[in-house]
């Protein structure tokens, strides 16, 4: 006795109707509907905090519902926990990388489901690893199954998070933000996958912040806005202003505010100076050199060697070879203290490893760097640090509570912009940042853009490190391109698309 | 064995101690070690740490090893029949010091040289019932008992050697019973609650070891009672701290249990080598000192 | 843009192939052979310094007076690998042998049914301390505390003193010896502890439940997500170290011949030493089941060490011990220093 | 914003119970009128020879050691370390101290009082400072590394009194085990001063932060720019340093220091009043309050168990039992399965 009348063509998958989700005092959804269909790619979209992330848990168990109802293929569900989902054929890659980083990868791909030998019931590794080989050659990854997950950096884990998802035979596939860390090839590798599932009827449910690969993949989006929905689109009718003004709740200017013209006549001091600094097997030797008010743009491809090269500029790794001046001064720096008591700042690409710490206040997490580099006797007062966080959570729009909610339980874009936060507040001489904008919607991106130019105005250094090539392009003063774990060149600002990709495949 | 410089062979003696835990045990191990060096043996010492298994690994060693003699104070009776019985096949003979073992042959051991728990229970019992201030009167007399650690064999047989003999008295009754594992800081704690508990009616506190009774004496002491007078005190194995408590007063009596067998061993030991039989249990003298002696004995204590 | 997004790929395809044949050594075995090889030294200067020290049957003592040590160790490394710990195993050895010596020797019971229910009550123990923690979110370390109470708190309820053991049957076992060629020979207790052993190295690497328990010791938060059996798993895990317990509480029965509440006194702190020396993190997550047998063997080759020694006085006897456990963990960091960077914390 | 804050719905009492300190209070609370109700004696507190004398004063006085350890051990568990070499650290302590005043029966101290005193702390200090140097620069893993102490610390202590227990004749030194203050156990006054030291150093600077960061997410903190290696190092100094000041209130009370005996299994004890309290092992979450009241319970237990006339033999099942209810209690998934099952009850009555 099915309710209502039946779907056309019933290709209905998954459908989520009135779904409402309270946080102690906070809705993060409300009367939300969602609807997959096989055979489709859909899109969810929203600022940070907008809660595609919470619906998303919702409909894989992980999260219970205050409200609504769900549905998979006409028959109501309720999965209390990801296992269930999972075997009701709900396949899911969560925002953060949820895997086991001490297993190793091809255990990642298969934990759960382990192929067993037929006489003794044990494991069996041969067909895991032939497998997994399988598996990871469908996305065009060429790792070793038998090393440890957590040896690879997050883009990778990524990709194998999403190799796991799409081993599961599953008739939804739910990915939330894959491609935050993913540059444009690997984008292309998942993409052309996803069009592959998406032939052989799978419904799909994507999640990005970029406007591009929406438009390149999905055939509907639906757009949420403060935990309400505010529409479900066919991609083609949809313009990107329009998607934009959808999500932000106003008409913004489409393209962003490129960087002014240089201004030359400033007196650029010269902040830091590497010369031959490297590493054995992380990076070759280097020379670098950052001045005062510029922004140096760092490309390559993943695992090129420009997040060794930031942590070797920072202490974070020791330095084999080479020497490094700061402010004219030969320094030898024994760790990121060090780092940090100099004047320099390094926003690091994992936001979970080296990033947060979860249990910690939005405002805690905020004030630490400046606290570390203050010292521990010169306590910053409880209202100044109030005073740091409120500024930064309202020049950063970072959505949460209060300043005092542990930043666990801030969505993923808001706490990666606590840790951006966390190195501005700092004031450095110069500020490294390494995939600053990873998950961070369009809106945030262009205030961190403009962040970044304003900074490097009052005289400070900035390293830039994107995957993302326009982002590049837009700020920066010169762009240093590396590859194979040492610089392959460096470009003035004004230089085009071309010469960089030039650059990056070694032409 | 090897060769001593006097020409003969010299002989090797492997001892297995139980540990260092207490003033007692230091007293004995120190007297074993110089009786045995004095009579040119050599000593192979291992200590226990106050574990069995610890015990039988410094056993099977030291047949690996090949001794002359194995002698060991055992941690507990039960559970020494394999090992002793690999001794007996490597042909090695095994003297018990202390402490008794119980196995189904008696031919596994030579001899057990050392106290009897159970007597030492007893004789601050009848010391109780005999000598004591308390001895006549009607009213009943209330005692409380600070016991060794739980399940250890000093205090199982102290306290059954002790309950024997009081029985023989319906006045005299153990009204709180409870352990002060034989250190000075848990028998002042544990005596602090059962002044507490009891109020001034405890007559005669008896304690498994000086150094429960040492700590006991604080407590009592802080209570602003007078130990030795107000309540009777007695307690067992004759520490050098139990003479000075004596001579201050505040102890009655300590039984001795005697830690200096080593001459009795090194005795046992060439009765052993010259193949002299020996007696299956050969006792230490051991006696009991009360507050009027102590002042004469105690320069001639050794521990 | 594709074309040279191609390009630039090709370029970078080259450089990202990795070696992709098995290599002859993996470095996460490092440890685990740094271990080794250290006992291996340590064993060969006791042969230098004691005579008789490397005969083979002091070796095989090793193996026979700590087997029940390393039979509780197997255990307690699956509890440490899923992040947990178990204060209870020297308890629960001594409640075991205990409960069989009662029921051989007063209850006039057939050994082997004693010993089916005194595993059966480890295993139901440990899986009721498994099931508190899971359940009711409590911390391991707790809940095994109480539970080592109340486990030696049975041992001396049933019976203070010790009982000694004289069924035929069990002395038999006890005495017997299996010849391993020249002379020398090794218990049964021996052989269980190399059975435990190796079950403990099949079930951690070739089953579900094992890889389980690492997933859980490197993040129950992923774990969960991966739709991984977290609870069942995590009960199982004490169930098994309490198994393993009562296994090792048997053992100890036949070694010592006798039921003892005060038996294993402070063995709990050995079975996590000795797991930790083998490498495993107690933080969860990484570690051998091979690695707690070499942890076991080293501390077994230390106390002989000192036996053979056999000039220490009591505190010489414990400094001793500590300075060749510092010597040998110093050691083994010193060979595993690996380049990547490690915070002295967690 | 769906901020939604209704001040009168949150009223005090449920404030009250959330609070993390409240039921570990709860419990002491609990189990002191529950000994009050036994034995009405339990509670009383007399004015004897110039200070207050009673049950309540013997377990502040007896619990004052363990809460000096319980604190140093809570700082390290809070930044993912462990400490199992307090006892040892502890006996060491005690034993130097004794061992420099020591002297004959109305012989006087052999070397100055305060010279003893700080001796036997600069040890205990450095002891901390080897555990710390273990564990931060050489990597070693906490629980090993403080192992090796545990067992070698013993047997310095040992070495130093020569296996005897060193009776303590200079009776100056009495006075921080014994000794009264206001009517006041002197050893609450030397805990209060360590509260009082901590509240400073982690409320009025940044320490308390970075120790919760460090021990919220290490590598975090390390990128930061926290002197992470600096604060474990001197976490671990800490704990020690508590643990020497203990074994000088332990020596003192028992105006000897028995090498073998003092501290002996403290460190399991101190754990458990960390655990008690609500100190999340794994690190992060910590409280030091909340390691008070946990010393104060166990204490309070141990001396229900002597009170309340406990056969030894079960001693540990009473114990056991206790722990068990206590950390049930502390439970907030066993309080909601409770109600859970109250609530249903009723319902389940009602239908058939
Ligand atoms: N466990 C939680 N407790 C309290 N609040 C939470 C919790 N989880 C999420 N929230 C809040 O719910 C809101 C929605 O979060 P969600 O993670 O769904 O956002 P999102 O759309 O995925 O954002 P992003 O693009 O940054 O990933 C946020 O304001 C977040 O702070
Ligand atoms: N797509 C990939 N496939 C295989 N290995 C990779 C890939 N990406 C990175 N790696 C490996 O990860 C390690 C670290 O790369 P690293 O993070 O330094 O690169 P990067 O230039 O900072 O790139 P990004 O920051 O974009 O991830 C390298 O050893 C590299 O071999
Ligand atoms: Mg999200
Ligand atoms: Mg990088």
């Amino acid at each position: 006795m099915n309710a209502g009348p039946s779907p056309p063509g019933s290709s209905h998958v998954l459908q989520a109707r009135g779904i409402g989700k309270r946080f102690a005092g906070i809705a993060a959804l409300e009367g939300v509907d969602l609807c997959l269909r096989a055979g489709e790619v859909h899109a969810l979209m929203g600022q940070n905090g907008a809660g595609k992330s919470t619906l998303i848990k919702v409909l894989t168990g992980v999260l219970a519902a205050d409200s609504g109802t769900l549905e998979l293929q006409g028959q109501p569900i309720a999965p209390a926990s990801p296992v269930q989902a999972q075997r009701l054929g709900i396949s899911t890659v969560y925002q953060e990388v949820n895997l086991c980083p001490n297993l190793s990868v091809a255990e990642n791909l298969f934990a759960g489901r382990f192929p067993r030998q037929r006489w003794s019931g044990l494991i069996d590794w041969r067909s895991v690893r032939r497998q997994s080989r399988e598996l990871l050659e469908e996305l065009n990854l060429r790792i070793d199954p038998d090393r440890l997950l957590g040896e690879y950096p997050v883009a990778v884990q990524q990709m194998v998070a999403i190799a796991r998802a799409l081993g599961v035979s599953a008739r939804v596939l739910i990915l939330d933000e894959p491609t935050s860390s993913l540059d444009e090839h690997e984008v292309e590798e998942l993409f052309a996958v996803i069009r592959r599932l998406r032939e052989r009827g799978m419904a799909i449910l994507f999640v990005t912040h970029f406007l591009d690969q929406v438009y390149a993949v999905s055939d509907r989006i639906t757009v949420l806005r403060n935990g309400r929905c505010v529409g479900e689109y066919a991609a083609a009718d949809l313009p990107h202003a329009a998607l934009i003004a959808a999500m932000v709740g106003r008409e913004m200017a489409a393209a962003p505010a490129a960087r002014p013209a240089a201004e030359a006549d400033v007196p650029r001091q010269m902040v830091l100076q590497a010369q031959g600094l490297g590493r054995r097997g992380q990076l070759a030797p280097t020379d670098l050199e950052l001045r005062g008010g510029e922004v140096l743009g760092l490309g390559g491809l993943l695992g090129s060697g420009r997040t060794e090269l930031a942590r070797l500029l920072f202490g974070l790794d020791r330095a084999e070879t080479g020497t490094l001046r700061i402010g004219g001064q030969a320094v030898r720096l024994h760790g990121p203290a060090d780092a940090v008591a100099h004047g320099l700042a390094l926003c690091p690409e994992e936001r979970k490893t080296e990033g947060i710490v979860a249990e910690l206040s939005v405002r805690e997490n905020i004030v630490l760097a400046l606290q570390a580099r203050r010292g521990w006797r010169r306590f910053l007062s409880r209202a100044a640090q109030n005073d740091i966080a409120r500024r930064f959570v309202d020049a950063l729009g970072i959505k949460t509570a209060s300043i005092e909610t542990p930043v666990a339980l801030l969505s993923g874009g808001n706490q990666q912009k606590v840790v951006l936060a966390r190195w501005l507040a700092t004031e450095p001489k110069l500020l490294m940042l390494d995939e600053p904008t990873r998950g961070i919607d369009i809106a945030a991106k262009q205030e961190i853009m403009n962040e970044i130019l304003r900074l490097a105005r009052t005289g400070m250094a900035v390293l830039f490190v994107s995957a993302e090539m326009e982002e590049l392009l837009r700020v920066s003063d010169r762009i240093a391109v590396m590859r194979d774990r040492r610089k392959a060149g460096e470009l003035p600002g004004g230089c085009g698309e071309d010469a960089v990709f030039e650059l990056i495949a070694g032409q | 064995g090897e060769k001593n410089p006097a020409g003969g062979e010299r002989i090797v003696l492997g001892f297995s101690q139980v540990g260092a835990e207490s003033e007692w045990r230091t007293a004995n191990t120190e007297s074993i070690k110089s009786a045995v060096q004095e009579a040119g043996i050599q000593l192979r010492f291992s200590d226990a740490q106050q574990k069995q298994e610890n015990q039988i690994k410094a056993l099977r060693s030291f047949i690996a090893q090949r001794v002359d003699v194995i002698a060991f104070s055992p941690v507990v009776e039960s559970g020494w029949e394999t090992v002793l019985r690999e001794a007996k096949a490597a042909n090695i003979p095994v003297i018990l010091t202390d402490r008794a073992v119980k196995v189904s042959d008696d031919s596994l051991y030579v001899t057990l040289i050392g106290s009897d728990f159970v007597e030492e229970g007893r004789k601050a019992a009848r010391w109780l019932l005999e000598q004591s201030p308390l001895k006549d009167g009607t009213e009943p007399v209330r005692i409380v008992e600070l016991q060794g650690t739980v399940g250890s064999a000093p205090a199982n047989d102290r306290m059954k050697g002790f309950k024997e003999v009081i029985a023989a008295n319906p006045r005299f009754q153990v009204v709180r019973s409870q352990s002060g594992d034989f250190t000075r800081a848990k028998g002042k704690e544990v005596m602090e609650a059962f002044l507490k508990a009891e109020g001034s009616s405890i007559d005669v506190l008896f304690a498994h070891n000086d150094d429960m009774a040492i700590g006991a004496i604080q407590a009592i002491e802080e209570a602003g009672l007078k130990p030795g007078q107000d309540i009777v005190i007695v307690s067992i194995d004759a520490v050098r701290g139990a003479f000075e408590a004596m001579m201050a007063g505040k102890l009655n009596v300590t039984v001795e249990c005697n830690p200096l067998l080593g001459p009795q061993l090194v005795d046992a030991i060439h009765a052993v080598r010259e193949g002299r039989p020996l007696p299956k249990r050969i006792v230490v003298e051991e006696s009991v000192f009360t507050r009027e002696q102590a002042a004469e004995v105690f320069p001639t204590r050794r521990y | 843009m594709n074309a040279r997004n191609e390009s630039a790929r090709t370029a970078a395809s080259g450089r990202q192939q990795e070696p992709m044949q098995r290599r002859r050594f993996d470095p996460k075995y490092l440890p685990l052979t740094v271990t080794v090889a250290l006992f291996v030294a340590m064993a060969a200067t006791g042969g230098v310094l004691y005579e008789g020290f490397l005969s083979p049957q002091v070796m095989l003592n090793l193996l026979i007076d700590n087997a029940f040590l390393c039979i509780v160790a197997v255990g307690m490394t699956f509890v440490i690998l899923s992040g947990g710990i178990d204060l209870s195993v020297g308890a629960v050895i001594a409640f075991t042998t205990v409960l069989l010596a009662a029921l051989v020797q007063r209850q006039g019971w057939h050994p082997l049914a004693a010993i089916a229910l005194a595993l059966s009550l480890g295993t139901v123990y440990g899986a009721a301390m498994g099931l508190l923690i899971q359940r009711f979110r409590l911390q391991p370390f707790v809940v095994t505390l109480a539970g080592m109470f109340l486990a030696r708190g049975a041992a001396t309820l049933i019976s203070v003193d010790s009982i000694s053991i004289d069924h035929p049957l069990m002395t038999a076992v006890a005495y017997l010896r299996i010849p391993v060629g020249g002379g020398y020979s090794l218990s049964l207790s021996a052989l269980i502890a190399l059975l435990a052993v190796a079950a403990g190295i099949v079930l951690a690497h070739a089953t579900r439940f094992g890889r389980t328990v690492y997933a859980i010791g490197g993040s129950e938060s992923s774990a969960l997500l991966m739709g991984l059996p977290v609870a069942a798993t995590r009960i199982a895990v004490y169930a098994l170290s309490g198994f393993c317990s009562a296994l090792a509480g048997v053992v100890v029965t036949f070694y010592m011949l006798s039921g003892y509440g005060l038996h294993a006194l402070g063995l709990e702190l050995d079975a996590i030493a000795v797991v930790v020396i083998g490498g495993t993190l107690l933080s969860g997550g990484r570690g051998y089941v091979a690695g707690t047998l070499v942890g076991v063997l080293v501390l077994g080759l230390i106390q002989t060490l000192i036996a053979f020694e056999g000039t220490l006085s009591s505190w010489w006897t414990r400094i001793a011990i500590g300075v060749l456990l510092l010597l040998f963990c110093l050691l083994q960091r010193v060979f595993e220093r690996t380049r990547r960077l490690t915070l002295g914390v967690a | 914003m769906a901020v939604e804050r209704d001040p009168g719905r949150t009223s005090w009492p449920r404030r009250a119970l959330a609070h993390p300190l409240f039921w570990p209070a709860l419990t002491l609370l609990l189990l002191l009128l529950g000994n009050g109700a036994l034995n009405p004696g339990f509670l009383a507190l007399q004015w004897r020879e110039g200070h207050l004398y009673g049950n309540l004063i013997d377990i502040g006085n007896r619990a004052a050691p363990l809460i000096l350890v319980s604190l140093g051990m809570t700082l390290v568990i809070a930044a993912r370390g462990l400490d199992i070499s307090v006892g040892a650290v502890l006996a060491i302590s005690a034993t130097v101290a004794a061992w420099m005043i020591a002297g004959g029966e109305g012989a006087g101290s052999r070397l100055p009082m305060p010279l003893a005193v700080a001796a036997a702390l600069a040890v205990a200090a450095l002891c901390g400072l080897w555990n710390g140097l273990l564990v931060v620069r050489a990597g070693m893993q906490p629980i090993v590394a403080t192992l090796i102490l545990m067992v070698a610390g013993r047997g310095i202590a040992q070495l130093i009194s020569g296996g005897q227990i060193l009776t303590i004749y200079y009776p100056p030194y009495f006075y921080f085990g014994n000794g009264y203050l206001l009517g006041l156990p002197f050893s609450l006054f030397v805990v209060a001063a360590v509260c009082g030291l901590l509240y400073v150093a982690l409320n009025r600077t940044a320490l308390g932060l970075f120790v919760r960061a460090i021990g919220g997410n290490p590598l975090a903190a390390h990128v930061a720019g926290v002197p992470a290696r600096a604060i474990t190092i001197g976490l671990y100094v800490f704990c020690a340093f508590s643990a020497g000041l203990a074994g000088i209130l332990v020596s003192s009370n028992v105006r000897s220091a028995d090498a073998n005996n003092a501290g002996q299994l403290l460190e399991l004890d101190a754990i458990l009043a960390v655990t008690l309290g609500g100190t999340l092992l794994t690190g992060g979450r910590f409280s030091l309050a909340g390691s008070v009241l946990g010393a104060l319970i166990i204490q309070t237990l141990t001396t229900t168990i002597y009170s309340i006339g406990v056969p030894p033999q079960i001693n540990l099942m009473v114990k056991a039992a206790l722990v068990f209810v206590v950390m049930l209690l502390q439970s907030a998934d066993f309080r909601a399965s409770m109600r859970g099952l109250l609530r249903r009850r009723p319902a389940g009555g009602e239908m058939r």
